[in-house]
């Protein structure tokens, strides 16, 4: 059975969807057209500029329309779901047995990122929202290099400690500049033949499974997550590695 | 309980609330010698008659537009059915169906005076006991879950269709709505009958109707035995059908309605009598089911202005609780109206809003303040419109409103889609938390811009009462007092349904209900 | 030269667009999945979910992306630029000379439309923004009906009064109702066959030109309009025909 | 002029104000011993010296670490240069470029002192005379086009592209926006070194350059004189090039500059003595130009809890001030900084940021406090955060602060979107008009929440400076007693870059500031 799903606005099929943005047009009859012609080829019909303010040589629009396409629910993958997460104990339990030895990550906000908050929230033993840190986790060994880490320096330490895994943060994503470093941090390991060896974890506002999995990172997490996903995900990573012999 | 950031003048409001107990007094009057073919349809409803005929007229309709028709409708509905249920002995229902098959009322023969009191006091009893059955399920529900915290958060539900409203209304209410409304079709209030069944079309809004009330009902209690919150239903006791509604309500357990002495007449061009008449029956059918009533005051600032027209609100406040009052309404049953409608561009405007708002609700302690969003002003500028809206949800914590609607920043482009109720209710939701105590923390300064602009306010509604009391409210209305809207005395719709009572009118339920709310006579005003 | 227009959010051609809508699915990875690509299916890149909301059983995001479409200023047509109006003195002196007589209105909120407002504010004394309304206007003759008025009515009092033009206020647009109610009045003037001699305006806040022209109308004003704007359009098109001898 | 909403007690402000001075006074008298890199290449720029040698080194740098590398900076770079100007009959910047290509100054043979004295006074008397005609510009400026009512709508351009960044500077400004600041990309107070020319390519920010400056100043100027309203430029004071940036932004007309004096050692871990020394020399530039500056405590509220930590902001903003003070800026050049940073989930929240902002507005009367909007807790929401920047707006303007980052409502996705700045100067414009006066018209309770946090905050502060004062401020510091960030005292960036100052050194610009901004012995202190 085809199950088609659209936007909902107030009744089942409707279609409809709200959008903003700038032309870089003066204000009038010309910019209107434009904006009218660009939302017709996103496929948006009943089209409703609702608001038009004049930013002197730029125009903003609000707009509303009822969305032509759709997607058939019985089409979409069945995505993973969000697997219910080990808790604290539970996680070094499976540490202690299945791998019987300590997890080693190096952590870092990578090129000129300063942004630690995040990386912090994750790696230090106060954690986030209530969850401690990786630090506190008595079956992981922690490094968290800080900001504006080099990725030379930051496989470096990978190496000398003998790490299991890297954490990269990456905050600012402005003209892309995050793609340019994580696709260099990967490049790195792979030319530094340490890919195999590395589970490469990345995480951010902007990043998630997705983009991580295309730049050739094993996992990504973004806004909202706490240690405890990370460090279940680790432990399970490890000893599917350890039990494949790899 | 209310805080006391302004100086109210207390002579000043004695004053008012006795100008406005005279006009109202007056109004009573006549509402005792008048019934209409909508107070006799509900005492038809509430004798048990529903459905409809063949053609899809209701029953009520049917057998009260059979009695006008043969011109004996002065003597009350009740009669000429308990007449029938005696001489037929068939149960009003199977009257009102033998009815639509071609029976005659009046045709049929006068029975002993007795045994139709006696049957009118049956099926009156039976009523009362079905209303008061709702009413004492809502007390308890309501002590068993709790609302939530004042001021309660209102949204509308206005899909045109009960089912998508349902699943509106649900989500909602999941995140933290306190309070239902569903919006009624456009231009239901002109129909002089009350349409049947579910219904899933509807314009800006849903047919009201018993079955639409049940349905909703059911899925607001399911939802508040989830939450752990009783979430209260409102719809619309307004137009040509207000105390059908009343009585809709009642037997569904509607907690608030929509109602209002004068806004038919004002907005919708409703004979004066028609109204008037209406909102006495309807007023003590909520009364008597504890259902709270929402005034429409706010609705006189989308046609007239904000600032200038302050005074109309607070005089039509004053007249809307003498009348509520007179209709066995008691305080905390009267949810009188105001609204956040000044021109966003005004300097200062924010200030003369909440002299406005406090000076409202310092003047009704005890009244739960049904406070209105920004709607004239917001445009297509949803971002700015959502600020409009932060400001007014602030406006309301700080003044300590109780019911309070939540404006929605699609309110010039659409009613509300899912998507913009959720955005409203935690717009609300972070301000009502954040700046929670706020009105316990300040005063406003003895000589400044809000303390004069209150005393203005009062010093105009006094005023204008006067003037109202001088000409008498429906003179008042035909000049234009209200809304910048004039209004014949004697013209507008439903005008010939209404009657004059005769020496031998009877209304049993009303009867009933005026020993019960203790209205030992009517025009004499009730208690506070 | 092909000078390709695209949104524009802090650069040339970045195409940045914010759009928010709800699916009628729960929250969770299947929606985001259906999120993407309903977007994707919009022609936007870099898709950004930056807002995520359950509301059991439906989602609402928020959304940015890089739209890949593009506008060729050079391909939009000539829109006629919204004329320099004239003023109040100006339409009446033009009324005087170019026509001779007063031009008759007739005006109402058609259906079951209530919402007099804007109606009023181009009709009545009083007007709008500090514009005077028709009303005012010594060479207009105007009949505002009001509120709830039947198409039929609305005509009859036309031919009544021997109106040079109909003025339609629909405020009300939900469910398309507003099309159902323009489009009857238009059938019913041909039906009647007035169409011809009378100018057929409507106006209300979801109105454009282009919508008033797709259902049969001489003109469509939108949020904004004053009676100048109308009283100006309506003293040219009047003279327009007199002189063309329609 | 400001309203005394709360009561301050003034014995515990001119304590904790007592305080730090003290702390002040330690650090300046280590100042007094020091210089740096930067100052050096400071005073190289002033005498003239601008452009890159072949390799695109600036040619401040080429001077400046020649002399350091022969060890010779104890002398100070006047020296050098008025010696070789005396030696080859060149103007510095000709001898600058002749080190570029292989001259050595430390090589030259040392001149007759009178002359290099007299050069060096030369050179001086130039670099004052051009910075006082653009301070004499802006007060032209200011006093004929006049600045937009306080609070001021600051908001930031940051496309990585200057001339895009005009652009948007312009459009923002022809909205509204009373300044402008042009973030600078991402990590450039790491460089040691000030890039030259205009540039392109910037990553959440573009590159602070001479050339950058003056693009954006004539774009500014353009745009006041159409507006009939000075439109502010401000750019970042801070990082490894402190007192540089101050002289370019004195010789393009900045007005304001970010300039804190203890940002670079905890947001960039940059060497303390490096930093306490730095921003003795650009204050005292930033003073001389009549450049506001803007403290940056809002940042320690970004790691650090805004609840818990708010007695740190304040006790910061107290130490500012008398480093300022000591430096030669006026209480009118102040722009301390604070933030809008609580938890929006936080009960009452509002009322604990009033009472921050009040307090601090009560106790800096006649400083032009700079005050943040939420970041921290600005969500994808754009909804709600737009209504988290209405509450901060709000606060803003009823507590009378001076300088106001504008908030913006896609603060957590990307660095301003063109539209988005235009919605939040319109969020700003309606609610700073709409509540113009608020601040007039009310007094917080004597016993109200407000009142006791801001106590707290205010008793917080005293012992929290006297905690410092006990083990001094860098030792403080490497404690973590701000931002919840330790830093090691003698560990950092840039600190290579610290010279102790040689018997003989020489610095004439210095000297010739100090003079005339009336410090008569730094380490004393300035006036009020
Ligand atoms: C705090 C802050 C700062 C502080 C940083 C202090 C510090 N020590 O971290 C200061 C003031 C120094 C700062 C400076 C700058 N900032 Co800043 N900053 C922010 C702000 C307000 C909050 C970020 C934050 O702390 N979030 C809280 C944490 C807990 O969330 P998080 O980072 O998303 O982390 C979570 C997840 O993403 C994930 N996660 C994150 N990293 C990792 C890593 C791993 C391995 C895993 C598993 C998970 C994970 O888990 C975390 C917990 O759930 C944001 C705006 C905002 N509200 O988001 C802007 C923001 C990030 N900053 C921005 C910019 C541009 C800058 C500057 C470049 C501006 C400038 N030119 O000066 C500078 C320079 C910084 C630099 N060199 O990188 C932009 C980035 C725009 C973009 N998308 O590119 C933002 C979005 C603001 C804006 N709209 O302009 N900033
Ligand atoms: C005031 C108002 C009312 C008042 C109307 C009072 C009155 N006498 O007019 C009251 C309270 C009675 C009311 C009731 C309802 N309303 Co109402 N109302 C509004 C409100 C707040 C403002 C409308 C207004 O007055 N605007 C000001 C005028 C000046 O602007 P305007 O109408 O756009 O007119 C200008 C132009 O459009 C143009 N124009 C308009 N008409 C014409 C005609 C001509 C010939 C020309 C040339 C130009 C022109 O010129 C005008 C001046 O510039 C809007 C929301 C909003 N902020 O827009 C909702 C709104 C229009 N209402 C709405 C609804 C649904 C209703 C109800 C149906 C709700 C209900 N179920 O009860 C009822 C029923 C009314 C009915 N039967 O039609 C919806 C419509 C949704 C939709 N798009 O379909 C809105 C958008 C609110 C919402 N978001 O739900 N409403
Ligand atoms: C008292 C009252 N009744 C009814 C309505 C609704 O309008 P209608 O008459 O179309 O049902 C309102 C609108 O706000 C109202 O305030
Ligand atoms: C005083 C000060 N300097 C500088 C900055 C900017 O950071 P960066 O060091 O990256 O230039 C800030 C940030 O807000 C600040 O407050």
């Amino acid at each position: 059975m085809v199950q088609q799903i659209r936007p909902y606005g107030d009744s089942w099929g409707d279609g409809q969807v709200q959008l903003s943005f700038t032309l870089p047009l003066p204000a009038g009859p010309k910019a209107r057209e434009a904006a009218n012609r660009l939302v017709a080829q996103m496929g948006l019909e009943n089209v409703q500029i609702v608001h038009e303010k004049d930013l002197h040589g730029f125009t903003f629009f609000i707009i509303y329309g009822r969305c032509r396409h759709s997607v058939d629910l019985n089409q979409l993958p069945e995505v993973e779901a969000d697997e219910q997460p080990m808790g604290f104990e539970e996680i070094n339990a499976f540490i202690q047995e299945r791998i019987g030895r300590r997890i080693v990550v190096v952590g870092a906000c990578t090129g000129t990122d300063a942004h630690t908050v995040g990386l912090d929230a994750i790696m230090n033993m106060k954690g986030y929202q209530g969850e401690y840190g990786l630090e506190r986790y008595p079956w992981f060994e922690t490094y968290n290099l800080g900001s504006q880490i080099p990725n030379e320096a930051l496989l470096q330490k990978a190496v000398e400690v003998q790490a299991d895994a890297v954490l990269v943060s990456q905050v600012v994503t402005q003209r892309d500049i995050h793609i340019k470093n994580l696709t260099e941090l990967v490049e790195l390991a792979e030319a530094e033949g340490l890919r195999p060896r590395l589970i490469l974890v990345v995480g951010g506002p902007r990043i998630d499974r997705r983009l991580a999995a295309e730049l050739g990172f094993d996992a990504g997490f973004g806004v909202g997550t706490t240690a405890r996903d990370v460090a279940g995900f680790l432990a399970k990573e490890v000893a599917r590695r350890l039990e494949r012999g790899e | 309980m209310v805080n006391q950031l302004l100086a109210v003048d207390e002579d000043k409001v004695g004053k008012a609330r006795e100008l406005a107990r005279r006009i109202a007094q007056d109004i009573q009057r006549e509402i005792d010698q008048t019934t209409t073919v909508s107070v006799e349809r509900t005492v038809a409803r509430l004798f048990g008659i529903d459905g409809t005929n063949a053609d899809g007229v209701p029953l009520p309709n049917v057998v009260v537009d059979q009695v006008d028709q043969d011109g004996q409708l002065h003597r009350g509905i009740a009669f000429w059915l308990a007449n029938a249920v005696v001489a037929l002995d068939q149960p009003p229902q199977e009257v009102a169906q033998a009815c639509a098959r071609g029976l005659s009322l009046c045709s049929l023969e006068i029975q002993e005076p007795g045994r139709v009191s006696q049957v009118m006091e049956e099926y009156t009893r039976r009523a009362l006991k079905a209303i008061k059955k709702q009413r004492d399920t809502r007390t308890e529900m309501k002590a068993r879950l709790g609302t939530g915290p004042e001021p309660l958060k209102y949204v509308i539900v206005a899909s045109g269709n009960i089912f998508e409203d349902v699943k509106q209304a649900q989500a909602a209410a999941r995140h933290g709505a306190d309070i239902i409304a569903v919006i009624r079709t456009t231009a239901q209030s002109l129909l002089d009958y009350v349409p049947y069944g579910t219904t899933t079309e509807g314009f800006g809004g849903t047919y009201a109707t018993q079955a639409n009330f049940r349905v909703m009902r059911e899925a607001l209690d399911e939802v508040s035995e989830e939450l752990g919150r009783y979430v209260q239903l409102v719809n619309y006791c307004s137009g040509l059908c207000m105390p059908e509604i009343a009585a809709m309500g009642a037997l569904e357990r509607l907690d608030m309605m929509l109602n209002d002495a004068m806004y038919g007449i004002l907005f919708r061009d409703i004979n004066m009598d028609r109204t008037f008449t209406d909102q006495y029956f309807s007023r003590m059918i909520n009364a008597y089911a504890g259902i709270i009533i929402n005034t429409g005051e706010d609705n006189y600032l989308t046609t007239a202005d904000a600032y200038e027209k302050a005074h109309t609100v607070l005089a039509s406040n004053f007249i809307n609780e003498q009348l509520g009052l007179m209709a066995g309404l008691r305080q905390w049953q009267l949810g009188l109206g105001h609204a956040f409608e000044l021109d966003p561009k005004m300097p200062n405007g924010f200030l003369y809003e909440l002299a406005m708002a406090q000076t409202i609700r310092q003047i009704f302690p005890n009244s739960p303040l049904k406070y209105m969003p920004p709607t004239k002003h917001m445009t297509g500028d949803i971002f700015l419109g959502h600020v409009q809206n932060a400001m007014f949800n602030l406006a309301s914590v700080l003044t300590g409103q109780s019911i309070h609607l939540l404006g929605m920043l699609t309110e010039a482009i659409h009613t509300p889609h899912i998507g913009d109720r959720i955005l409203s209710i935690e717009n609300a939701h972070y301000i009502m938390e954040n700046a929670r105590d706020l009105g316990r923390e300040i005063k406003f300064r003895p000589d400044g811009i809000v303390q004069k602009r209150s005393e203005d306010i009062v010093n105009g509604t006094v005023q204008f009462l006067e003037e109202i009391a001088a000409v008498g409210l429906k003179r008042a209305i035909s000049e234009g007092f209200f809304a910048d809207v004039k209004r014949p005395t004697t013209g507008g719709k439903g005008r010939e349904g209404v009657v004059r009572k005769g020496m031998d009118y009877v209304n049993p339920i009303m009867d009933a209900m005026e020993r019960e709310l203790g209205l030992v006579s009517a025009g004499e005003g009730g208690q506070l």
